[in-house]
């Protein structure tokens, strides 16, 4: 059965208030159809956790732009000076997390895992408010999963089945938010016939989306 | 000479072939350009390569192959894609040998911040903090003051980037290596005198008794 | 109808179109032989694949392609191969519909006994925990008895696989729902009297007024 | 510069008393020339860590018949009954561990990662000794990262720098195992010109493999 669905329809199923992981590193390989979509349909409250807010105009710049933003999970908004004047304005709650640990507390809420144990950020502001585990001598940080009501994810290709692969820098957080979005909406730039990705050039199995949009263009801009 | 290519080209003498190296944004990425002849070093790129070129090749630009600034990079043959959680894996796990990155402040404690300006300028810690505490070796490269205000100082104020000892500061002054027993200043940059490096210096610094020039050309 | 048919055959009712199903080694294989027409479901080996196919088509036989117990499989299109990680990540995140798991006891409480008899037999668990532990819904797939003597117990005697209450039990003789209040009788195999499954069980069993014969065919 | 190098002098490179991670599910995917010359030259009082033993005279069952192993730490040793006869016989040490918790542990050991926060074990003789945590009310078993001096593990492909692709179920633990072995010596089907493999093919990246074996044969049987 065909997972492919037009993107009005896909927007749709999200609500007002949602969580949303969000791939892409600065808009590369974000889903940018899915996001324009989301501002024209106005949603709001949302909570977005991806690597940054890439910039203005661009990416989830376009939901920071809009104010459908309430919180943000982000490990860097240097690039996007609305973000910090939300932030600094008390209009959008952000909390910053490490590159690498924001990429293992998502893969964590995925796969079942309680937690993370890295060493970043111990003795940092970070840490604080953080419980700390100890494992031969060595002190780590715990760090909590992450799992969001939906994953809105990129990539090259998607089979009708829903089995995804990735190219290149766009691959990046979509196949770590995948298992820990409770739907998953996967963003193609083409959609092939199933069996035409060998199963060793699949990265996301399928049984881990739910929808693929239709009519994917490159990139979507 | 540039202060920023002095940087560059000093930190630039401190790769060795073979070497998996990150470079982060700025300053640190024009280390590049400046490798010694000979020297062939692997590049990642912690938004997901290993083998980035700094100068996309004619044929090899693509929206999808950017550095981790965003801006658009080349492959090398044999280069590897790969997702978040093996970009971070490399580097928290010890598999990269080398981070140069961009610093604000460094301490006696060769402790490093550079990630934050309370109140002022919060762009987030991407992935230096990984960095930080994972690399093989950690090289911060940045101008020895900031409007004349020296950025060694005895105790960083600013929010700490990690508590791991980095293994060596270069700036347009000095090359400093800090050690369990303080920073010591191990090189002067041409033209530049021991005097004027501790002047500009707010750390205490050991001094050896032969400081040697930086050896970089122009 | 074999003992082992009934079991396979009533288990294979519990699937549902689409639902991700790992299949343990030896009589839970059989179940995918007896699956309703028209249920479509997708197979995972845990030793890396989804989509696998329990008898290998013609070309598709592969040294590099083969199930958790080591024998050549094949694979339908859409396929996806993995690694260990991703195998038990999708066990562990609650991503695997059905596991069908053999038992050597299941008590009260619904807890299976499935890896060890110590001083006996120590195979290990294999991929046994965290598949109980993980799966959205654990089916076991037993033998009502062995040798005479109940399976179904009171408290188990050998070592759990995990405390986590399996979902359903399938034996020669009945369907068993473990519940908090404790095992419920769904349904007894055909020819089979609910007084002879209550005779062949330790546990108690909760018998409501209705027990249905199983919907199996020969 | 080329990473090849014969067999005989890559086993050279592994001392006595050596721990290694060894690829392969039942021999599907293990570095059998590797495992061969592991016999061929004696090598003893390893420390072996894999999912199983295989059968006797298959895979690491070579090491087992050779009596090569004082420990392993493995998930299942069901097909292979002079490994269950060693270990009652208390001739070798055998550790079990649940697969998933395995593959995690490994993984944790080559990430840097402090530890596993798991459910698969709580409540179980796996948990006895073990530390436990608590995450937001929730009960995980704390297991403890694995690392080797040695990975030694099968593949595909390898190009000459060593970037490394698997196939199918051939993949299994071997590009878990690569960042968690100080040395890792691979034992490609087959050797390929580096850029062969596109870099979206390529499961582990170069920078982790030291050797890698010449002349790779067929599943090297």
């Amino acid at each position: 059965m065909s997972k492919a669905v037009n993107v009005t329809k896909a927007v749709e199923l999200i609500p007002d208030g949602a969580s949303l992981l969000v791939g892409g590193f600065l808009g590369v390989g974000s889903p940018h159809r899915i996001l324009a979509e989301l501002v024209r349909q106005g949603r709001k409250d949302l909570t977005v956790i991806a690597n940054d807010t890439a910039r203005p105009g661009v990416g989830i710049g376009l939901l920071i732009d809009a104010k459908l933003v309430r919180k943000l999970i982000v490990t860097h908004i240097g690039t996007n000076p609305e973000t910090q004047r939300q932030m600094i304005a008390g209009e959008t709650e952000v909390e910053l997390a490490p590159q690498g640990t924001l990429a293992e507390r998502i893969r964590a809420g995925g796969f079942g895992l309680g937690g993370v144990l890295t060493p970043t950020g111990v003795g940092t502001v970070v840490a604080e408010g953080k419980q700390t585990v100890e494992v031969d001598g060595e002190t780590f940080l715990l760090e909590k999963p992450i799992k969001a009501d939906f994953a809105l994810i990129a990539c090259w290709r998607a089979d009708y089945n829903g089995n995804l692969d990735y190219s290149l820098t766009a691959r990046n957080f979509n196949p770590v938010m995948a298992p820990a979005g409770a739907v998953v909406i996967a963003e193609p730039t083409e959609i092939v016939p199933v069996g035409a990705i060998a199963p060793d050039d699949v990265v996301t199995p399928h049984v881990l989306v739910d929808h693929i949009i239709e009519k994917g263009m490159s990139n979507g801009r | 000479m540039d202060d920023k290519v002095v940087i560059a080209k000093r930190v630039a003498l401190e790769l060795r072939s073979g070497n998996l190296v990150n470079l982060g944004i700025g300053l640190p990425t024009t280390v590049a350009r400046y490798l010694p002849a000979g020297v062939v070093v692997h590049f990642q790129s912690e938004n997901g390569i290993i083998g980035m070129q700094p100068v996309p090749e004619a044929g090899l630009a693509n929206e999808f192959l950017t550095d981790a600034g965003g801006g658009p990079i080349g492959a090398v043959a044999g280069a590897a894609a790969f997702d978040s959680c093996m970009s971070f894996g490399l580097i928290r796990g010890k598999h990269l040998d080398v981070t140069v990155l961009g610093g604000l402040q460094v301490d006696e404690l060769g402790q490093l911040a550079n990630w934050m300006v309370p109140g002022k300028m919060v762009p987030g810690m991407g992935g230096a903090m990984d960095l930080v505490s994972g690399a093989r070796r950690v090289i911060v490269a940045m101008t020895h003051t900031a409007k004349g205000a020296p950025k060694v100082l005895k105790r960083c104020n600013l929010p700490l980037t990690s508590v791991r000892r980095v293994d060596l500061l270069v700036t347009e002054m000095a090359v400093i290596e800090p050690t369990g027993a303080g920073l010591v200043l191990k090189e002067v940059a041409p033209g530049v005198t021991v005097e004027q490096v501790v002047a500009a210096t707010e750390a205490a610094l050991i001094v050896p008794d032969q400081v040697p020039v930086m050896a970089i050309t122009e």
